[in-house]
C-alpha cells in the first residue's frame, strides 16, 4: 500500500500485469525511453525492454493494427493513444475491425487489447488535446469503454480490460493525473468491469459522472447540499459501456431525478443514451426532466476552457433546479 | 481445353508491366532450370487442380447468383495461379491474412467446400451465422484470417501477428494478400513502414490484377511498378509474373525463408489480371475493351501451368475430364446441401459481440424473439 | 418534370449545379468512367470532363483530405465515399479538419464540401455494406447532416448542401435509390437545409424517421391506423443536423407521444438525442415514454438483415403500444 | 556572437545523414558558383534578419512560457535555415501550409507581430478568439494555412488546394511543411500518392529534425533517408542541407520553379537539428545525449549564414547589435499589449461553428452568459 496518484497506479497496473503475463505488452508514440508524454509508462522501458515496450512510427492507424495483430496471435497488446484527440487515424481498425472481429469470425477470432489514452479537458490542451470521445465509441458495437475517476479504480479497471478477452478502450482523464492521491494497493487486483459505484449517498436527486467531472459533480452535490438542501446521490460510472444501468435505475427510482454530467459536447453525447435508457426503464419515476450539463456543441476551446467545461458552477444550480422541479 | 502441346505466351502485358517480371514457364511449357523452384510432380499437379478447382468454383458460384441463389461473389477468374501457387509456398505454420479473393487459398489448406459454400450461402451451419456478406469467411484452423471488406486493414494485423510471433521467437510468418488499388490505402503505408522498422516476418503479396473496380493501376499511384514502392520502407521488392505458378512459387517461397532467417519483409508484386469483372455486381464492359481482357486470356495461368504439365508429361485430357467431373460432383453436393440448410436463428444475431452476453444484448434478444416476424427474410 | 427515382434525381442536380458553377467537382473512387459503383455519377465524366469528375485512388483520407484543400481554395468539391461503411479512413480529416476549420481560423478559412455517401441496409451488404453513421457526425461540432428520403428532396436538399459554405454530409439511403419514382423538375430548386416536413397528420403519437425508414414509418401509421385507430403524425426530418426541433416539439405538444425510427444501432445513436431534446423542451408534454425503435446493438448482419432493421413490423406495435400507454 | 570571420562546419551529422546532401555555404562562409542561388544582397540580409527575429522570439516565448505568461510553445531553435529560407524561396502567390512550427515563415510574410503574440496569448484580439493552444494561428492574406495539431492533415489538403488552382489554370504553388515523423503518418502516404497521379505543385518540405518528440528518425523508417521516399510515387526526391540557407532556398526555388512549369510535386528532405525540447512540454534530456546537442550546435544555421554575410561583407557586429535591439524593443511592446488585452467575449464560443449560428447554440450561448461564472478562468 502507497500513495498513489493515477499516473503512479496505472504505470503500477502495467508493471505488475507485465510481470504476470509475459503476452502483455506497450506499444505507442514516445512510451519506451521518455515513459510516455505524461510518463504513464515511465521505467517500463528499463525493466521490460524494447520487445515489450515499443516506441513506434508516429501512425496510430499502424499502432492500432499492429496491436489488433498481435491480440490475435494471443498476446496482450496495450497500446497508447498519445491523446484521445489523434485516434482517429486508428478509427477504421478499431470501429471496422476491433470491435467486429468476434462477431463476423462466429467468435473464432478475438481481440484481447486495451487501447489507453488521456482524455478530457483541464490541461489548457485547446481543440486537440482535450476531447472526450466515448459516444463514438459506445455507439459502435463489440467495444467496451472504461473511464476510471480515480487512481485506485484506475488500477483495477485496467488490470481487469487487461485480462479480458474483449476489446478495450480506457480512457484516462488527464486532469486527473496528478491531482488526486490516495492508497493504493501495489499488489494487483481487479476492479470489475461492468460496475458503477455510488459514491455519495443522497436522497433528492442522482448525478451520474465519470473521470475528471466526478469531483465536479461531487463538489457540486456538496454545494448544493450547503446552498439549497438538495441532497445529492453520486454515481461514478467507472465502465461506460456496457452501462450498469441497474444502479442508475436503483437510484433514480428513490430520487426521481437524474442529471448527467459529461465534458464531450451535449448533440450524441453519452448523455442523452444514459437518460434514454433510464427512461425506458423507469420512466413513471421521474418527478423532474433528467438533465444534461456537459460541454457545449463546438469544438474544444483554449482561453475560455473553464466557459466550455461542466465544472461544479454549472452543476450546482442544475441539481439544485432539478431537485426543485 | 486442349491437351496438345500448344503455345501459351507469357503473360501479355501492356507496355506499363514489360520489363523485368520474373518469370519461368516458357511458351512451350518448358522452364528455365535455374529459376524453377523444382517441385515434385504430385506438388505441381496438386497445384493445378487446385486451380481448376478454384475456376470451377468461381463460375458455377456466378452461376449461382445470376440465379439468385447465392448474393453475391467475389472471384479470382484469371488469378488463379498467384492466388495458389503462393498458398502453396507458404508453410503450413505460416498464417494467410487475406483480401477477399482467395477462397481457392483457403480451400487449398484443406478448408471443406461444404463450409465455404455455408458461408455462401450465409446458413446456420455457416462458421461465421450469416452475418457476413458471402466470402467473407474465416479459417482459424487453417491459420488463416478473417475476411472483411474494409481495403487494406488486414495488412497492418498481418505485420503485428507476425510480429507478436517474433517476439515469442516462434517461427511464423505472415503472407497477407491484397490488390493493387490497396497500395494506396493508408492500411498499406502503415503496414509497410512498420515492417521495414521491426523487421517484420511478413510476405506482402500484392495482386496487381491491373483494376481496382474501375480504376486502372495507372491512377493508383505514378510510380513505375509496385514492387519498387518497397524502397521507401527499407525492404526489396520484387515483379514476379502472377500468371506462372512456379514463378510465383519460387519468388513467394524465397521471401518466406528470409521471413524466416530472421531478415525481415518483402513486397511481391504479382503482375496479373482479373479475367472477369470485380465482382458479381461489376459489368466490366463499361471501363475496359475486350481486347484487353482477350490479351489476357492468352496467358490464361491455368493454361500456362497446364503446358507446363504436359511438357512434364503429368497431365492429359482425360485426367482433366476426371478431375472436372470429380469438382462437379462435390459441388452439386456441396450446394445441395448448403441450400437445405435452414437460416441461423434469431439468437445467433446478439451474441459474440462481446465475450459474455451484456444485458441490453440479452433485453434486445428477447425483445427480437418475442416480436413479430418482418414480412421477409432474405436466405 | 418527369418520373425520377432517386439516383436520376441526384445526378440530375450533380448536372445542374456542375453547369451553373464551374467550381463545382465530383470526386472519388469509380465516379467517373463508370459512374459509381450506384450509377449516381452516371454521364457526368462525358459531360464535363476528367478534370472535374475525378477518379481517384483508393485512399478516402486522400478525397477528403484533397477535396478539403479544393474547398479551401475556393472550389465546390462533391467528394462521393463510396458506401458510409468506408467513410472511417477519411474521419479524421472531417472530424479534426473539415468540423473545425471556421472555428479555429476565427471564420478566416471555410469548407464548403458536401460528402456524399450511401447509408443502410436493405440490399443484403452485411456488415460493410449497411452501416448508417450519422450520430459520429452530429456528434462533432461543426457539420450538417443531411438525409433525404425521397427523390425530390434528394435533388433539392442536395443543391442547397452544395450550395452552403459548412462541410454537408449528404447520406443518401441506397434502399431508396431506385425504389421510390416520382415528379422531380428537371429545373434547378433547393430545399432548404434545416427544415423537417411532417408527411402525415396524426393526433396520437409523433414519429420521427429519415431516409428509408420513412416509408416503413408509413407504412407503419397506416397498419397502425387499421389494426389499433391510432392516428400517427409522421415527419420526415430530412436534415439530420442541426435539426429542426421545433417542428418535432411543435408536434410532440399535440400528441403528447415520441416515437423515434432509424436503422443505426441503439445507444448513443440520435434516437437519444432527438428524445432528450424534446425532454428538454417538453417533458411535461409527454404522455407517455418517448420510445426507440432502431438497429439492434449488433454489427450489421446478412441473413437476418430484416430481422435487424426497424422495419414496419417492429413500429406498429410501438405506436400502438405508445398510444394506448 | 562573434562577427569574426570563423569556420562554421557543415551540417555535422552522425553516419546517417553523411552521405549527398545539397550543400552551398562553405565552411569559411564562401559558396560554389555552380550552386549558389545568387541571392541579392538585400534578400540574402533579409533572410538572416528573418532568422535572427525568429530565434529570439522563440527564446523569448520559451521564456514567457517558463514564467506561467504564456500557455505553451513549440520552437525552431536550430531550423530557422530550413524554415526561413524555404518560405523565402516560395514566391509571394505561393501558399503555405504550416505544420506547427513555422510562426517565422508567417512573420516572413509580413503577418505582423503583434498578431502573432496575440496568438499566443489568446487573447480578445488574436485572431482565433483564444479558441486554439498557442501556436494555432492562421494567416489567410498572408497565403498562409490554418495550424492544427494532428500530425499529417495539412499534407493532403495542401494537395487538393494546389489542385484546385491548376484546374483553374492559375500559377499557385503550395509549399507544405512537415516533420520526419510525419512521414509516417497516412496523410503523407494519401498526399504524395495523390500529387503524384495527378501531377499536382505542391512541394513536399520535410523538416528532418531528427526527433519526434523522442522518437529518432531510424525509427521512423528502415528507408536509407526520407528523400528516396519519393521514387514510390513517381516524383524527384532531394536532400539538402537544412541548415545551410542559400542550399535550402535554391533547391526549394527549382522546385517551385518545376512545379509551376507543370511538372509535378517534389520531395525535398531538409537535414536540419531540433536544438531545442520538441515542446515547452518536452524535456529531451530523456531521450538524447548533450553530445548530439552540441555536435549540431557547431553548424547552427544562423552562424552559418551569417558567415556568408560577413564573407560578402553584408553584416558586422554593429549591425547584429542593433537589429537584436531592434527586436527587442518591438518584442517588448508586443507583448505588453498583448498581455495587457482582455479574453475573448463568451460570444466568442459559440460563433464560427457554423456559417450562421443554429438555434442549439443559440440557446447555449444565451445559457453560458447567463450562467453563473466558473471559479478561475485561464489567461
Ligand atoms: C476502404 C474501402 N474503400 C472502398 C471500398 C470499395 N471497394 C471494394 S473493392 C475495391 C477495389 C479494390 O481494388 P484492388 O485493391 O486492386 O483489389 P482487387 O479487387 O483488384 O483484387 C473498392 C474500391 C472498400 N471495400 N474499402
Ligand atoms: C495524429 C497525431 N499523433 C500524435 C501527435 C502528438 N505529437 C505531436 S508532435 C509529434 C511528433 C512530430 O514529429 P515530427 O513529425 O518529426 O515533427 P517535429 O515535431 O519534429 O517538427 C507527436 C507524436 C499528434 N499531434 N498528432
Ligand atoms: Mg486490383
Ligand atoms: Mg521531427
Amino acid at each position: 500500500m502507497g500513495q498513489m496518484n493515477m499516473v503512479q497506479a496505472i504505470n503500477s497496473c502495467l508493471r505488475s500485469e507485465m510481470t504476470r503475463n509475459e503476452d502483455v505488452i506497450v506499444l505507442g508514440e514516445d512510451v519506451g525511453k521518455v515513459g510516455g508524454v505524461f510518463r504513464v509508462t515511465q521505467g517500463l522501458y528499463e525493466e521490460f525492454g524494447e520487445d515489450r515496450v515499443i516506441d513506434t512510427p508516429l501512425a496510430e492507424g499502424g499502432i492500432v493494427g499492429a496491436a489488433i495483430g498481435m491480440a490475435l496471435y494471443g498476446l496482450r497488446p496495450v497500446p497508447e493513444i498519445q491523446f484521445a484527440d489523434f485516434i482517429y487515424p486508428a478509427f477504421d481498425q478499431l470501429v471496422s475491425e476491433a470491435a467486429k472481429y468476434r462477431y463476423r469470425s462466429g467468435g473464432e477470432y478475438t481481440v484481447p487489447m486495451v487501447v489507453r489514452t488521456p482524455v478530457g479537458g483541464g490541461i489548457r490542451g485547446g481543440h486537440y488535446h482535450s476531447q472526450s470521445p466515448e459516444s463514438l465509441f459506445i455507439h459502435t458495437a463489440g467495444l467496451k469503454v472504461v473511464c476510471p475517476s480515480n487512481p485506485f479504480d484506475a488500477k483495477g479497471l485496467l488490470a481487469a480490460a487487461i485480462r479480458d478477452d474483449d476489446p478495450v478502450l480506457f480512457f484516462e482523464p488527464k486532469r486527473v493525473y496528478r491531482a488526486v492521491k490516495m492508497e493504493v494497493p501495489s499488489s494487483d487486483y481487479t476492479v470489475p468491469i461492468g460496475q458503477a459505484k455510488v459514491v455519495r449517498a443522497g436522497t433528492d436527486v442522482t448525478v451520474v459522472a465519470w473521470g475528471a467531472m466526478l469531483f465536479e459533480a461531487l463538489a457540486a452535490a456538496d454545494e448544493a447540499q450547503a446552498q439549497g438542501e438538495v441532497s445529492s446521490e453520486v454515481i461514478d460510472l467507472r465502465t461506460l459501456w456496457p452501462i450498469d444501468i441497474d444502479t442508475i435505475v436503483e437510484s433514480v427510482k428513490k430520487t426521481g431525478r437524474l442529471v448527467v454530467v459529461h465534458e464531450a459536447p451535449k448533440a450524441c453525447g453519452f448523455g442523452a443514451e444514459i437518460i434514454q435508457l433510464v427512461t425506458e426503464k423507469a420512466f413513471l419515476h421521474f418527478e423532474a426532466p433528467p438533465v444534461r450539463v456537459t460541454g457545449w456543441d463546438t469544438p474544444f476551446p483554449y482561453t475560455l476552457e473553464n466557459e466550455y467545461l461542466p465544472l461544479k458552477h454549472r452543476i450546482v444550480p442544475a441539481l439544485i433546479e432539478t431537485a426543485r422541479f | 481445353m486442349q491437351a496438345e502441346k500448344q503455345v501459351v505466351p507469357i503473360c501479355t502485358p501492356d507496355s506499363a508491366y514489360a520489363e523485368d517480371v520474373f518469370t519461368v514457364i516458357q511458351e512451350d511449357g518448358s522452364t528455365d532450370a535455374a529459376k524453377d523452384p523444382k517441385l515434385t510432380d504430385e506438388t505441381v499437379v496438386e497445384l493445378y487442380q487446385a486451380m481448376v478447382r478454384t475456376r470451377a468454383i468461381d463460375l458455377r458460384l456466378e452461376k449461382l447468383q445470376r440465379q439468385g441463389r447465392v448474393g453475391f461473389h467475389v472471384g479470382s477468374l484469371g488469378e488463379e495461379a498467384c492466388i495458389l501457387a503462393s498458398a502453396a509456398a507458404l508453410r503450413p505454420t505460416d498464417w494467410i491474412f487475406p483480401c477477399y479473393r482467395e477462397f481457392g487459398a483457403l480451400l487449398y489448406r484443406g478448408f471443406p467446400l461444404q463450409a465455404y459454400l455455408d458461408n455462401m450461402y450465409g446458413n446456420a451451419v455457416d462458421q461465421v451465422q450469416g452475418r457476413q456478406m458471402p466470402d467473407h469467411y474465416t479459417g482459424k484452423a487453417y491459420h488463416f484470417g478473417s475476411v472483411s471488406s474494409p481495403i487494406g486493414t488486414q495488412l497492418t494485423q498481418a505485420v503485428g501477428f507476425a510480429w507478436a510471433a517474433k517476439l515469442k521467437a516462434q517461427d511464423v510468418v505472415t503472407g497477407v494478400y491484397f490488390g493493387d488499388g490497396a497500395t494506396s490505402s493508408s492500411e498499406f503505408h502503415c503496414a509497410m513502414n512498420f515492417a521495414g522498422v521491426f523487421k517484420i516476418p511478413t510476405v506482402f503479396l500484392c495482386r496487381n490484377n491491373r483494376w481496382a473496380i474501375s480504376v486502372p493501376a495507372e491512377r493508383q499511384t505514378a510510380s513505375k511498378d509496385f514492387a519498387s514502392k518497397a524502397e521507401a520502407y527499407g525492404m526489396p521488392g520484387v515483379r514476379c509474373d502472377g500468371n506462372d505458378a512456379l514463378a510465383t512459387y519460387r519468388t513467394v517461397r524465397e521471401a518466406v525463408e528470409r521471413a524466416a532467417r530472421g531478415e525481415g519483409p518483402t513486397l511481391i508484386e504479382l503482375v496479373t489480371y482479373r479475367m472477369g469483372g470485380h465482382s458479381t455486381s461489376d459489368d466490366p464492359r463499361a471501363y475496359r475493351v475486350d481486347q484487353e481482357v482477350e490479351g489476357w486470356q492468352q496467358s490464361d495461368p491455368i493454361l500456362r501451368l497446364r503446358t507446363h504439365l504436359v511438357h512434364r508429361g503429368l497431365w492429359d485430357d482425360a485426367q482433366e475430364e476426371t478431375w472436372q467431373s470429380q469438382i462437379e460432383t462435390e459441388l452439386k453436393s456441396c450446394i445441395e446441401q448448403a441450400e437445405a440448410r435452414p437460416k441461423p436463428p434469431i439468437a445467433s444475431l446478439f451474441h459474440d459481440v462481446l465475450e459474455r452476453q451484456p444485458w441490453h444484448l440479452k433485453e434486445q434478444q428477447e425483445a427480437c424473439e418475442a416480436g413479430p416476424r418482418p414480412e421477409a427474410n432474405h436466405g
